[in-house]
């Protein structure tokens, strides 16, 4: 199997035209996917390629956007819709809540519900109050849905080759500002499909657990750097699914480290942490040597003036300072 | 349009009947505790579901909203499995999860009742476009009540289905109220198929709800439409003869509004219309009445014998 | 102070009163509100005593119900804004999270949003899947709003009334099928206006601390009293807001009990239970003997038939038998 | 209707300097990184943001999207705390809390910028309720994109104003496109006006919105019918000649079309009617011209020098 280095967004887009030469029921549908190419460029190129009937542009309009792909679904296609970003979801909640996550079981199994929402989230770039949310984990509140969060350009490639060959609708969120992260992928396997709620030891370390998914691992990364320089090794689990939530590798590190901070970017109150520090609480209760910490944004909407705005968002140090409160 | 035969006629009359003595069952049942949740009836809007129903042509596909018995039973779901939905039981059509509101079968194209109002609009456009997608010559007949075109699902659906140029006949079934709001209280423009002018599309008749022969027509004719130009705004103007759910006190209408459309009862009316053009009809219409009070019967005892679901069941379905 | 016992109903609809009496301000507008009465009959009469002015009904339309209030309340109107159940409030995710929330702060305090949104919430009615949620936690996830989630009679007039009277948006949450419950209450005191963020001890116990909240009192309840056969004392401490999240009560009780169950009708993943769980875990952490419990909503759609729709709902029983996991 | 006199007519040119002078002078800031997020510049529509302006009323109301610098200018915000609001300065408008998108003014009956598209429509409407509820007569004028016009919030918004005769005025700055999307690609009604028939509230014109004179008349008409008669529909065309924002590819027009539209600048429209009316007043332009130049030097050096926000500000106003 070759590998090579390419970034998310180089990912995101030959997962999506492999997924779309394998099976023709497959087709692009939301703002600006078409003309303009993605407002993210993720689908640059798929209107020559796919031409209009499969890469279709919508008006602004995402309770139908969302909505018509359940239609779509329930009918035989298999639609991925994009909701530009997931700030925009809200608008589109009923139709993602009440209707992808519920119709498959509501009619006991008549219909089944194969759509994928790709939207990206995250702060960070002076967007502002309205603009700036990373609000995954309330849509993994709802059974019916999965939900992605991927954070390097493998996981990118192989969850949404996952996402869009699986039966069960699936929210896929990318983050906005990891778009030119690089990272080896398999490049002459069309079927390189990772498992779905699968989550992933991304740095193996014996002193703490960090349980953390996408920006988070790049925030984890540089603490789990900082660290290294004193001696601590921590080790790094990337949830990459808030559902199906897989945390039995965390239970398992657990038992070794004894010790966990959870990072994230969503807000602080009945957030990932928050379910990750209740669950190894009850899994991994005699293990704890330390109550286990979260870092997440500050309770605020976001700013618009960087200097604040990066002030509400987690860092490296932040994390540091948190696993030292649990050493 | 061909004017339907005499056994046309008789099989729309009994399926008329089959939904008005299904649903006073299921009023009964409701009183007896036997059903739960909400329950809407259909009573008085028989001549707009079978008119739909009877339009249909082979591959065409049909949603609506939670008041769905009527669809449900024009399709030609079991009236057994229908009834043991609503009783909550194992053998229903959604296995007892869905109830009154969530009827639906995938066989008959018949893509289910919803309880969001406006919920299911962007379904039908979703389906529609599968039909475009796989340029399938099918029509998507998507109900609604006159209080779901206020809502934002209604503007956005229409208009996708105009610019994707959808297969879709919008059908609004206009019973005079949501709830208990009045469509002028609720919509600036009560003349709903005016709506169409905003997305650029047809705009189809308002005909009358209560004539089963008029919907039959109209809604062959929109179908054809959908079929080959596109998306169309109709409307059926119809009466609901009962509260909202049961239980509704019913103050926004008078008794003598209510008396006034009662008069008018679609099955009365085809009743007569059916006398009038076939002399001794009359037979075949009381035969049919027994057959179906016994179809109800059965309904009734096999949805009452009828397990209730497990455990299993509840867990069963929540991923596919 | 005379007080009375009234329902939870009564409670309602007279805080409702005395606040549109005491402030022209104060007007209410939502689906069947007027000439229906509300369809939970809290505002029967009121069209009559108030006029059309200031008891309008609104079509089908959530995103605007929530969303015009917004602009009338920044512009010195205090609307009361019915969504009749909270299931519909997804529809208005956008008006509630991303303007009703958000204008205050995005603005930087040129704008206040005195609005309340009264809705219902709960399953146990065979109302299906999609008019079956209680999510009251995921809104609770975002600044800028207040959440209350009131139980009793004596708390929903006085908890109403404190809304009404704060200048910031609350999400007021009534449970659907507690509107009969009785409780006694201040009848004569035009001013009875409980505090916003209070959480209240509404049993005292010393053996374990149950942690609740509306629907979640009466499981908890009736648990304490089968619990109290076998000589086991339960404190059962009702949250009453989700935001302000107040758990100072809890920290204090634990220390005493060294014993926590969460009772809620949320479901599983990423609920209050687990924020509860994780800021006990970092407050008491030396407190604990156990882990904290959950007792919540199975992680299903809730279905219609009865007897499974139960079974996916708390319980005594459960919470019972959670104690004793924790004891 | 009175045409407006000199000095009307050279306050109006030095706003639509003013912005245009402004927006330039932010598009560099923004390539030096000293502007940051997302940067919707208003340049080609001036005409109809300072036509809008200048038509309220005292009491009148205005409320728009995030393409709000324009409107910003108009009321009259100083530019230098508008500028410092743009750099994310504590000096700004919104504390530096809001940026580009969220300038508003209380004080001015400026109600914001707004960057959901379609989410200011009900805030409008709410506004409109207060002036109705406390029996005021003033208008609102609501601004939005042709794109937010598919949006189910125009729906339910443009209804409810409808069934409360609510004092709005809908304005749509037709500018032919939501960010690639052509407006024939996003609506199945392209002559976006008669939507208003859907709604049974007044269909107004659709305007040259280069034409600054035009614009200001045909609002006034406009607010004065909202005053009376309830809510109206209408369209200002116009074009943005600049991308969606900073860095749009414009794969979606050509060069040639954007050519065609400079062509008719509104700013030399303005300019030139100015030299027609009234011989002399060159030297009265170029005067404005260059004030404007001082006045944008004096609002970024403001800008600059202001401290950012600090740990407080960012906590502040979460809550009231
Ligand atoms: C989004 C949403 N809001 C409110 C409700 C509550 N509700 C259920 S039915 C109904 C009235 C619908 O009226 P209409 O569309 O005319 O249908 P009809 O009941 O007359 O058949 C309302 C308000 C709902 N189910 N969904
Ligand atoms: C609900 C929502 N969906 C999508 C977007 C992303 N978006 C921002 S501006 C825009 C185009 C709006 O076009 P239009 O209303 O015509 O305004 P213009 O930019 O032309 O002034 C889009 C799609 C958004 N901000 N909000
Ligand atoms: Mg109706
Ligand atoms: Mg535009």
């Amino acid at each position: 199997m070759t590998e090579k280095s390419i970034t998310i967004r180089e990912a995101l887009s030959s997962a999506l035209r492999e997924e779309m030469q394998r099976d023709e029921r497959v087709f692009i549908m939301g703002e600006e996917v078409g003309v303009w190419g993605g407002t993210y460029a993720v689908t640059r190129g798929f209107l020559d390629e796919f031409g209009a009937r499969r890469v279709r542009d919508t008006p602004i309009s995402e309770m139908v956007i969302a909505g018509s792909a359940v239609g779509a679904a329930m009918a035989g296609l298999r639609p991925i819709a994009e909701i530009m970003t997931i700030n925009f979801a809200f608008v589109a909640m009923d139709a993602i809540i009440n209707h992808m996550a519920k119709v498959h079981y509501m009619f006991n199994g008549q219909f089944t519900c194969p759509v994928v929402i790709r939207t990206t989230t995250g702060g960070g770039k002076q967007l502002g109050a309205t603009h700036s949310h990373a609000p995954e984990v309330i849509f993994a509140h709802f059974p019916g849905l999965y939900v992605a969060v991927p954070g390097t350009a493998y996981d990118a490639k192989g969850m949404l080759k996952a996402a869009i060959r699986d039966d069960n609708p699936v929210l896929f969120v990318e983050h906005s500002t990891m778009l030119q992260r690089r990272s080896a992928v398999p490049v002459d396997d069309a079927d390189f499909v990772l498992p779905v709620g699968k989550s992933d030891i991304k740095r193996p370390g014996k002193d703490v657990t960090i349980v953390t998914y996408q920006k988070g691992l790049e925030w984890s990364g540089q603490a789990a750097d900082l660290l290294a320089q004193e001696g601590i090794e921590a080790e790094i689990i990337d949830l990459r699914w808030l559902r199906p939530l897989d945390l039995e590798p965390v239970f398992e590190s657990v038992r070794k480290t004894n010790r966990v901070v959870v990072v994230e970017e969503s807000l602080p109150h009945f957030n990932v942490g928050a379910e990750v520090a209740a669950q190894v609480m009850d899994q991994a209760f005699d293990y704890l040597d330390a109550p286990v910490k979260r870092v997440s944004a500050m309770d605020v909407p976001l700013p618009y003036a960087s200097n604040i705005e990066m002030m509400a968002l987690p860092d490296a140090q932040k994390v540091v300072k948190a696993v030292k409160e649990v050493l | 349009m061909a004017a339907p035969g005499k056994e046309t006629l008789l099989e729309w009359y009994r399926t008329m009947v089959l939904i008005r003595r299904f649903e006073e069952r299921c009023a009964e049942l409701y009183q007896q505790g036997k059903i739960g949740g909400f329950l809407h009836l259909y009573i008085g809007q028989e001549a707009t579901g079978v008119g739909i129903v009877s339009a249909l042509r082979k591959n065409d596909h049909v949603i609506t909203a939670y008041r769905d018995h009527g669809i449900a039973l024009a399709v030609g779901m079991d009236p057994k499995h229908v009834m043991a939905e609503m009783l909550g039981k194992r053998t229903g059509t959604s296995g007892g999860k869905g109830g009154s509101m969530h009827l639906a079968d995938r066989s008959r194209n018949f893509w289910g009742g919803y309880g969001i109002v406006g919920g299911h609009l962007p379904l039908a456009a979703g389906i529609a476009l599968k039909a475009r997608y796989l340029e399938q010559d099918e029509v998507v007949v998507c109900m609604m009540g006159d209080g779901a075109t206020n809502i934002g699902y209604f503007h956005e659906s229409l208009n996708l289905s105009a610019i994707w140029d959808l297969p879709v006949v919008w059908l609004v079934e206009n019973n005079g109220y949501g709830m208990g709001t009045a469509v002028d209280r609720a919509s600036g423009q009560p003349e709903i198929v005016k709506r169409a002018i905003g997305y650029g599309i047809k705009e189809g008749p308002r005909i009358d709800g209560m004539d089963t022969l008029a919907v039959h027509d109209a809604v062959s004719e929109a179908i054809a439409h959908a079929s080959k130009h596109g998306p169309i705004l109709m409307e059926s103007l119809t009466y609901r003869f009962e509260g909202h759910s049961m239980g509704d006190p019913e103050r926004y209408r008078t008794k003598d509004e209510v008396a006034r459309y009662t008069e008018g009862d679609p099955i009365g009316r085809l009743r007569g219309y059916i006398i009038d053009q076939y002399k001794g009809a009359a037979k075949n219409l009381e035969a049919i009445e027994q057959e179906v009070v016994k179809t109800i019967a059965e309904a009734v005892e096999f949805a009452e014998d009828s397990p209730v679901p497990t455990y299993d069941d509840l867990v069963s379905h929540v991923y596919a």
